[in-house]
């Protein structure tokens, strides 16, 4: 089963590379890119069948490893679709 | 790629792809005795490329001194390695990553980094300290400021990874690079003398062991793409570059290094360029063994991949090992301590022959010695670079203002500070860095003792470019001096040749020319080179690289407590300039930024008169006379300094010697084998520089917060150290 | 004093950590694997710079998974003194022994490179030789030093005098509030980025971290 | 107008993020983890309005700065619709 888990800065928190891909790119003539967050993406290949069970398993990856909740929200997708 | 038989029919078309000419093809065919397969074609066109076989330039390399009592391993290994007492040993060498970083500056770089000290520790030495030497093309140019970006990211990023500190390098900008950068990096370490590895295969039987990272199919062809000129289309076939992996690397390093305490092994050799091919054939061929691999052994990232690709595979952090019978567990659970690939892929053999087996088949069979014996090598048709003529001294006129031209200068992108860049290395990790980028050598202690080694990239490509004979003598000639202006003795160097196509007689001129220079200065010096790097093909739509021979010098200070820096140390010392002015502007920078000319000779190198003054400023630092130094270069005495100021926060008034040469010849002309040093004893200078026949001029002292050359002009060093900080930070932030 | 240096894969100030304590206490301290679940009996644990499992997904985040964390966090709750510098204060937020988070750099770049900082707070096994307010002047060598807390959290902390060092007037990561290194709740674990350890011997260009480990040495013997 | 490009590692591409993230997963006992994959999400905020022309403009931004194509594919989704 294929799953993808997105990570990034929680509002408010502030996001230097994001910044610097920012003004790179009115640097490079971009006038019109307001703004630019940076976050990650992991592509996860899992074993299980299930895709509630998959959810379960990702959500605690994420606590535990993926994301850091104090300065980072995460959101599964799994087989394409949207979860928690 | 993969789904490509073995068996296949060798047409024109798939030799010349492998960049092989018809003749080099036919002495293939001559080996082998019948018609090589695609793996073994594979295997001998990497064999014999450019990067690998030296052909060009093998001739020219040999001329090369590389001999003296303190050597003791000259050029033909990883690395060269030179005795620095007390059993110790310093193991070093240079390489150029070009290419690949000018594709992706990042990787490239990183790759680069990874790469060399691969070299290093493979030898059973311990990196301490790398040095990059990068050239970019103009400033401005619409690529630079990524390129500039990206090679920084990416040497820090591998470097201060690893925990290996990088304590200095150089940098130039100038529109032949436009096209092709150059990334040069170096590493240097310690080991023991008599803990040293080598290549060579040994022992009917043993096994062979493959260790590091998996194999994908990265970087086929690299060595021959580091072979082959650009064009606008390179960036278009876009070759797997590869991603370094500097924490497998640091893992691997540890891991080896464990191993090498232990008397398991026999041979031991890193995959660079051209991969596992390379490895397996140099220790063979060295150790006069056949060897014998079974591919399903190796270990690989991907599925289905082909003899071809596994063999041809450049994927980075990867060694090959040759172990003593029965030492295989043991090497097996350190490995597995570091959480590093383990496998035995082979044995080595009687039969004097490189055989590959996957499936059960035998998928390569090819004679090792005419591999490496055959690799053709050719005296390329060159032309001597015609001389300049000298500029007239009306030719140069002076600056309408002295103190413009020096800001000019120390703002310049040659001149400034490269603060920017080596604030991104870790140049302190390892606790030993007791002289830091910014000065003329590095200092790097040799851990618990109070032994120190010096370190210096130097070579000014337009020197080279003008007079290639002349270049090359001065860029091993300031190398040493500046090894010689922190105190410590010389011993010996590596070298990156950078240069364009060596197919073009007058570029085969410049390689010729620069190497014969070279040769002349570390004879004279007693400096030899001990390893290095050839890097042809630096050419972008036929226009080619100025000529870049790198040169990295090492040099040892038995006791680092006789070091000096070029900082002013306090007020009222007297300043002094040992050496000859003769107030030589041609190719100088003060000609090229102030003036916006690039004409005449280069300053001419006289080899013993250099060594005569380097010999005897080292005294006087040693004997602790001499309380600051600084060599001449690039801007001549009054960028020098003007260095010396701004690295101290001290002004200082100097008066111009009454000579009949022009003041802004005095103080901007590049005349070589020049020191400034501060001292509160200028008599006793002037006489130990008198009894040896070295000119000792006494120019002024140390004191205030401006520098001021009487009649010429007065600056605060504030405002020089504002001019000289801020150019490359505002550049680089766009602005 | 009975020190140890924690080696994780990837660590690279090990080594020069284990030197300066050596220098300050006369016995070196014990190097200890990661891998290893359990600690002797210690006054100090060490978790130094490096770039633990390459710094990969985020600074720390992996080696604060290690089986000896779990070890570590026994020692700190025990009241055990842990000092946690650049990696090691990275791993220690991610492990949950302090409070916050390192960013990366407002920069975007890795710096390396001497700044300036205050001692804000002299009570602690670790700062007990400085004067309060004193400026000291120590390297920085890192990519992700950007210390990040929400304001709830940097209130109590300065409120409770739990930052040890700031950085004067020279903030090289754009850190909350300028903080360099903070403390426990019982003041017994330090995390900070700047290198002490490369602030002990004059011929490194400074010895103003020197004053670390002597007050480390008394006060945790 | 809100986008979000997707850069990910080329296959067969060496991806050490990923697989150190693998190896922590399974570290913990994810035994189901069969390969990690990490990539970059740019969120970005454009003035445009239209979807075409801007679409067009975050191509030209992913040539020349947000993805090196020697290395890495990406892929653009404007306002919640995958393009390019
Ligand atoms: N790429 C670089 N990385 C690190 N340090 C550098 C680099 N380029 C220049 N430096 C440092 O800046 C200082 C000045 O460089 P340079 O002008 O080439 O010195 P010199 O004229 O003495 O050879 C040296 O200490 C050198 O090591
Ligand atoms: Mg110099």
């Amino acid at each position: 089963m294929q799953a993808r888990v997105f990570v990034t800065l929680k509002n408010g928190v502030l996001d230097p590379q994001g910044k610097a891909i920012e003004n790179a790119l009115r640097g490079l003539g971009h006038e019109g890119v307001e703004k630019v967050r940076q976050g990650k993406m992991f592509e996860i290949e899992l074993a299980d069948t299930d895709a509630d069970s998959a959810r379960e398993r990702l959500q605690v990856m994420c606590e535990r490893l993926l994301a850091n909740t104090v300065i980072e929200n995460y959101r599964i997708e799994i087989g394409g679709q949207d979860a928690s | 790629m993969s789904t490509e038989p073995n068996e296949i029919e060798i047409t024109p078309e798939i030799v010349a792809e492998h960049g092989l000419t018809t003749d080099e093809y036919g002495r293939i065919l001559n080996a082998m005795g019948r018609t090589p397969n695609r793996t073994e074609l594979g295997i001998f066109s990497v064999m014999w490329s450019e990067h690998c076989s030296y052909k060009s330039s093998r001739v020219w390399l040999k001329t090369l001194p590389t001999e003296a009592p303190w050597v003791i391993c000259g050029p033909g290994e990883n690395a060269g390695i030179i005795d620095i007492g007390d059993g110790d040993a310093a193991i070093f060498k240079m390489e150029s990553h070009n290419h690949p970083s000018f594709i992706e500056p990042y990787q490239g770089a990183a790759t680069g980094v990874g790469g060399i000290m691969r070299d290093v520790f493979t030898m059973g030495a311990r990196p301490v300290a790398n040095m990059n030497a990068l050239r970019f093309g103009s400033p401005d140019h619409h690529k630079t400021r990524q390129l500039v970006n990206g090679v920084v990211a990416g040497i820090g990023g591998y470097g201060n990874c690893m925990g290996v500190p990088t304590v200095g390098g150089e940098v130039n900008f100038d529109p032949a690079y436009n096209g092709n950068i150059l990334v040069n990096a170096m590493c240097v370490g310690l080991a023991k003398t008599d803990r040293i590895f080598y290549s060579a295969a040994a022992g009917i039987g043993n096994p062979v062991v493959y260790v590091g990272a998996r194999t994908g199919r990265d970087g086929i062809h690299g060595a021959t793409l580091a072979s082959a000129e650009f064009d606008d289309q390179s960036e278009e076939k876009r070759p797997t570059v590869q991603v370094g992996d500097p924490f497998t690397e640091k893992l691997l390093l540890e891991a080896c290094l464990e191993l090498m305490a232990t008397d398991a092994i026999v041979a031991i050799q890193d995959m660079g360029a051209a991969g596992l091919t390379c490895s397996s054939v140099e220790m063979a061929d060295k150790g006069g063994v056949g060897l014998e691999l079974d591919l399903d052994k190796v270990p690989q990232r991907e599925t289905g991949m082909s003899a071809y690709e596994i063999m041809l595979s450049e994927s980075q952090e990867r060694m090959l090992m040759v172990l003593e019978p029965g030492r295989e567990d043991l090497a097996r659970q350190i490995f597995a301590k570091w959480g590093v690939e383990f496998a035995i892929v082979g044995h080595l053999t009687d039969t004097g022959r490189f055989t590959l087996k996957q499936g059960g088949k035998v998928v390569g069979d090819i004679p090792v010695r005419p591999l490496v014996d055959d690799a053709p090598s050719y005296e390329r048709p060159w032309e001597p670079t015609a001389p300049r003529p000298a500029l007239a001294a009306a030719d140069a006129p002076a600056p309408n203002d002295m103190g413009d031209a020096l800001l000019q200068l120390v703002g310049g992108f040659d001149g400034c500070s490269r603060r920017w860049i080596w604030e991104q290395y870790d140049h302190m990790v390892m606790a030993d860095t007791i002289a830091w980028p910014g000065g003329d050598a590095a200092l790097v202690r040799v851990h618990g003792t109070k032994k120190a080694l010096a370190i210096s990239t130097d070579v000014t490509p337009r020197y080279c470019f003008a007079d290639p004979v002349e270049g090359g003598r001065q860029a091993v000639a300031e190398c040493w001096r500046n090894i010689t202006a922190v105190g410590a003795t010389p011993l010996a160097v590596t070298d990156c040749l950078n240069f364009g196509n060596p197919e073009r007689p007058e570029i085969m001129g410049q390689l010729v020319g620069c190497i014969e220079g070279m040769g002349e200065a570390c004879t004279a010096l007693q400096f030899p080179v001990i390893s290095g790097n050839v890097s042809l093909y630096n050419e972008t739509n036929g226009v080619g690289i100025l000529p870049t021979p790198a040169i990295g010098g090492v040099g040892l200070l038995k006791d680092a407590d006789q070091r000096t820096g070029m900082a002013f140390q306090a007020e009222g010392e007297s300043i002094v300039l040992l050496g000859e002015t003769r107030g030589h502007l041609g190719q100088s920078l003060y000609l090229r930024d102030v003036l916006g000319r690039v004409e005449g000779p280069p300053p001419p190198v006289d080899l013993a008169r250099e060594r005569r003054t380097g010999d005897i400023v080292r005294g006087m630092i040693r004997s602790k006379l001499a309380t600051a130094c600084h060599d001449l270069s690039d801007g001549g005495l009054a960028v020098a300094l003007a260095e010396m100021a701004i690295a101290g926060g001290i002004g200082a008034t100097i008066d111009l010697p009454g000579t009949d040469i022009a003041p802004h010849a005095f103080l901007f002309g590049e005349d070589q084998a020049r020191y400034l040093v501060t001292t509160t004893q200028p008599e006793v200078i002037q006489s130990m520089a008198e009894a040896s026949g070295v000119p000792a001029t006494v120019l002024g002292r140390t004191g205030g917060t401006e520098l001021t050359v009487n009649k010429c002009l007065t600056i605060s060093v504030e405002v020089l150290r504002d001019r000289h900080e801020r150019t490359l930070p505002e550049h680089m932030a766009g602005s | 004093m009975k020190a140890a240096v924690i080696v994780f894969p990837g660590s690279n100030c090990d080594r020069d950590v284990a030197v300066a304590l050596h220098q300050a206490s006369g016995t070196a301290p014990a190097m200890i694997w990661h891998g290893d679940s359990t600690l002797p009996d210690l006054d100090l644990v060490v978790l130094p710079g490096g770039f633990s499992y390459g710094d990969y997904l985020r600074v720390g985040a992996i080696a604060a998974l290690s089986p000896i964390m779990q070890a570590v966090r026994r020692h700190a709750e025990r009241g055990g003194a842990v000092f946690a510098v650049c990696n090691g204060f990275q791993m220690a937020c991610e492990a949950g022994l302090l409070p916050g988070a390192l960013m990366s750099n407002a920069a975007g770049k890795y710096v390396c490179r001497h700044v300036a900082m205050r001692v804000e707070n002299t009570d602690s096994p670790f700062t007990g030789g400085y004067d309060a307010g004193q400026r000291i002047s120590i390297p920085v060598a890192h990519h992700d030093g950007n210390y990040f807390a929400d304001d709830a959290t940097l209130d109590r902390l300065e409120g409770e005098g739990l930052v040890a060092f700031r950085y004067d007037n020279d903030n090289p990561n754009g850190s909350c509030r300028d903080i360099a290194g903070i403390l426990s709740d019982n003041r017994r674990v330090l995390g900070m980025m700047p290198h002490p350890e490369r602030a002990a011997d004059a011929a490194l260009g400074g010895t103003d971290g020197a004053a670390m480990f002597t007050s480390m040495v008394e006060t945790l013997s």
